[in-house]
């Protein structure tokens, strides 16, 4: 009985959308390294889509699933969907995570939230330059 | 997929031998050991055949000998019985900072039940300083626990020096020798502790099955109330099979503990030399050369140890982690920080720890295997990326 | 010699079934169940497989089970940790005066910590009142600790009903099942009780393993302080081969029961009925006809247990008695004496418990061989001597 | 391993000297079946010595052996050496007792004692008629 469903393994073992993306439209970071898990997300904003997203992350298998699947959730998304990602619906889709493990869930969805606020807030300054 | 076991710190595998010393016991001789017809005969002469073999393995007296359930058991059983069966001269307890929890949490129980805790700290290598320990005694003193080596940094503690010092002062002494006896030589005389704690599982005998040594005289209180078996100092029907495990387990360390230790030695020290040199960025944890001779622990930079373990493990390699997210309780490995390391070093924890299954090619493989995976974690590591970037100036 | 084991109550043989469930756990499967990789899932797995099958042969949830090292274990667990983890509310325990001691020597224990202990007593065929317990609740009861089966005169008590009492009062109650559960039907929630032990060895599982029921939501203290296996609740490397053979008898006693139950009452009732019969001057103890399947238990006037026990040993007949002699402790049994029977009358006592290994021929035997050691016994006796010529005038 | 050593068993298994001597020249009492062992001794004396020893035991294995040893250590003695039957010779002569059964041995030299005391009372009342 492995303590990982299937899908998270899957996530874990191959994650999607690792890396940085140069010149992002937004970053978010969650997490600190002391408490053992911290995510940075990087996203690429076009139509007020979700054009690209991508992770870096530090942290357990549960983290790394977590950020995989978040990223994958939320690429193609409009930003009020990618918003809407919660812990709860990225456990759901990964089928379930350990109990002591739902945390991490936390943090995916969260340093991507950042990221999003991180766009906005700088499409704020820049008086809407770009769409 | 080759497989390689490098847990044994967790548990050993049972040896044949053992099992087949065990398996009589699972059939035909099944008695109660305290009935007084053949088939208890049979079970109760096996079981002091065994507290034989366990005394002998550690310098002992049979009857000095009390079986347990557990390593956890024969701690709890020490720290607690042995402080309440004093507490009428004092509720004054000494332990130090890297005590396994079962001797850790059974202290702070004592606290509960009013009595004072003293922790003495431990060097960078996980090392307790006698004179820390004579520092902390007091006239109320009733106890003091120290570990012989350390399951998770390897580390072996000077016992003997410490007892020198309680025994001048008449403090009972227990060591929790769980991860060093069976190994190397312990002897309780020579030592002069008061009270020793070991398990079967640590050396190639069951899980299930732990002792606590106590020196003739010594009062305890029980932990398991009940009958009277054990001499009255813990009760219940006793784990005959495991027993009779744990006594040749015992016989067959002892018979077999120098060349085993010949075994070990030099692979543990090919690991704790070219890890470092091939993965870089990587801190050997624990004692040098103080430590435990199939014992090789590290913390590597950038990464966290429970995605070392599982991408290892889906290399066919078995190893542990100190790492918070190891622990289930989420908390950085309290050893690690004892020593002084940063929590964010301690994240990337990794136990590799050989049994005498283990073979040269084992080394190998884990030396080839590892610096592919330490460095695709790396790469996706947020940590790693503000490394290069502040320090090598980008890649 | 014919063989025939009647102390199925001190501990049953171990299933070939259950053994070879076991097998493969002193063998290849041997991680440790907290382990991350392969090695510690395969462990796991056949734990929580285990866990299901307890859970299932007493009508419980999963997580609800606790696995121990003995029904002994499980005993101390419940009785010190419920009445600790509720001592805030007051410190008044509810007992049996029957109880086994693992029961009776905790709350003993207890006592030495300041709380008051109760003991209830018990008719002449040893069975609780509930009235009785309900008399002694007070506000400040914390816990109440009655046996769902007496292991030495097998009467059956009526936990439904003092359930009954204590649930209304939310007074956690604690029942010890060991004799029971496996033997006869058990379900949790139609008993109503909060806590209930078990153990492996009696219902022909391994030695070295139990399991404590805890109801959800019910607070404990744990007795083994350690680690976060179990839940936290229960410390230590567990026990893994005696876990799933624990399991795989739980299993086969809820298939089994009902045949088992069926094959072993037409025999305890020949011995009932014959034994007093054939032999003369027998009393039968515990109660007539609520009482365990397999058990029959008499006190033999004019004569001594241990010696009786010996004879029918050298008739390779394996039984059990309460007499002082066979306590080691060299006192008259605590549940003989509860129910009224005079010393000299318990001294007499002889236990025979069937297994499902017995057989009707084996009843025979018993009945065979038994006349003759008692009057050999009885001619030796000068406490027959003196019943003849007073009573007989002579013979 | 048995609780008790083979000549424990031998003695237990074929008690020697079991039984009443009619018209007894000494009777000894000890214990109490209430705490579990009970032992007469008839003693029958000519010449100083102990002509003839039986007794009648209620109790374990460990008292029916030990009354049997002591009966046959104390047939043929004198009634001075007789006395000398201590607990620790009997016990030795059974090879070994398990510690808590050793009050079984003390019982047995005690009614032994008895047995003579009450011989020797007799004798004193009687005027020393016989012997
Ligand atoms: C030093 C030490 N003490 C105690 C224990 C507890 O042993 P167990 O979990 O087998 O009860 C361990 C376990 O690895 C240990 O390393
Ligand atoms: C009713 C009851 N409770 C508890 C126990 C203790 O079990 P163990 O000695 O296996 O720990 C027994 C043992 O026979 C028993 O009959």
């Amino acid at each position: 009985m492995p303590i990982y469903s299937e899908k998270v393994m899957d996530h874990f073992m191959n994650p999607r959308n690792v890396g940085e993306i140069e010149n992002p439209d937004g970053i978010g970071e969650e997490g600190n390294p002391v408490c053992g898990d911290m995510m940075t997300f990087y996203i690429k904003v076009k139509d007020n889509r979700l054009e690209d997203v991508k992770f870096k992350t530090f942290g357990c298998g549960a983290a790394i699933a977590v950020s995989s699947m978040v990223s994958e959730m939320a690429k193609g998304k409009t930003l009020e969907e990618a918003k809407k990602i919660t812990p709860r619906l990225v456990a759901d889709e990964l089928e379930g995570l350990p109990k002591n493990k739902f945390h991490c869930s936390n943090l995916g969805a969260q340093a991507l939230n950042k990221a999003i606020d991180d766009y906005l807030k700088k499409q704020q300054k820049e008086g809407g330059k770009q769409s | 997929m080759r497989e390689v076991y490098l847990d044994n710190a967790a548990t050993t595998p049972l040896l044949p031998e053992v099992r087949e010393a065990m398996i009589p016991y699972l059939g035909d001789v099944f008695g109660n050991p305290s009935s007084l017809h053949d088939w208890g005969d049979g079970s109760r002469e096996a079981m002091e055949t065994a507290r034989d073999q366990v005394a002998q393995l550690i310098g002992a007296d049979s009857d000095e000998i009390i079986f347990t359930g557990s390593g956890t058991e024969s701690n709890n059983f020490a720290v607690k019985g042995l402080a309440l069966a004093q507490q009428s001269k004092g509720k004054h307890v000494v332990v130090s900072a890297i005590e396994h929890f079962s001797v850790l949490h059974s202290a702070k129980t004592l606290g509960k039940w009013g009595f004072e805790v003293d922790e003495v700290p431990v060097d960078k290598y996980g090392v307790v300083d006698p004179e820390e320990v004579r520092k902390r005694l007091r006239k109320d003193t009733v106890l003091v626990s120290i570990m012989h080596a350390n399951g998770e940094v390897g580390t072996i503690e000077p016992i003997k020096e410490i007892a020198g010092i309680t025994s001048k002062l008449k403090v009972p002494f227990h060591t929790d020798a769980v991860a060093k006896a069976g190994t190397i030589p312990v002897d309780v005389r020579e030592l002069g502790v008061d009270a020793l704690s070991l398990a079967g599982n640590q050396f190639y005998g069951p899980k299930g099955v732990g002792a606590l040594w106590l020196r003739k005289g010594v009062r305890i209180m029980p932990l398991l109330d009940g009958g009277i078996q054990e001499g009255g100092r813990r009760a219940g029907t006793e784990n005959v099979p495991a027993i009779v495990g744990l006594g040749k387990a015992a016989e067959l360390a002892k018979t077999d503990m120098e060349s085993r230790v010949k075994r070990l030695t030099p692979l543990r020290d090919r690991l704790l030399k070219e890890l470092p040199r091939k993965v870089g960025h990587v801190v050997v944890t624990g004692h040098p050369q103080n430590r435990l001779p199939g014992h090789a622990s590290f913390c590597v930079e950038f990464i966290e140890g429970e995605a070392m373990l599982m991408l290892l493990n889906s290399k066919g390699i078995a190893v542990s982690s100190g790492s918070a997210c190891t622990s289930r309780a989420l908390k950085a490995s309290h050893v690690l920080i004892a020593m002084g390391l940063p929590h964010e070093l301690a994240q990337g924890s990794i136990l590799l720890t050989l049994g005498i299954g283990n073979t040269p090619e084992d080394v190998d493989y884990v030396l080839e295997v590892m610096p592919p995976i330490v460095d695709r974690l790396r790469q996706m590591s947020p940590l790693y990326a503000k490394f290069t970037k502040t320090v090598k100036g980008g890649k």
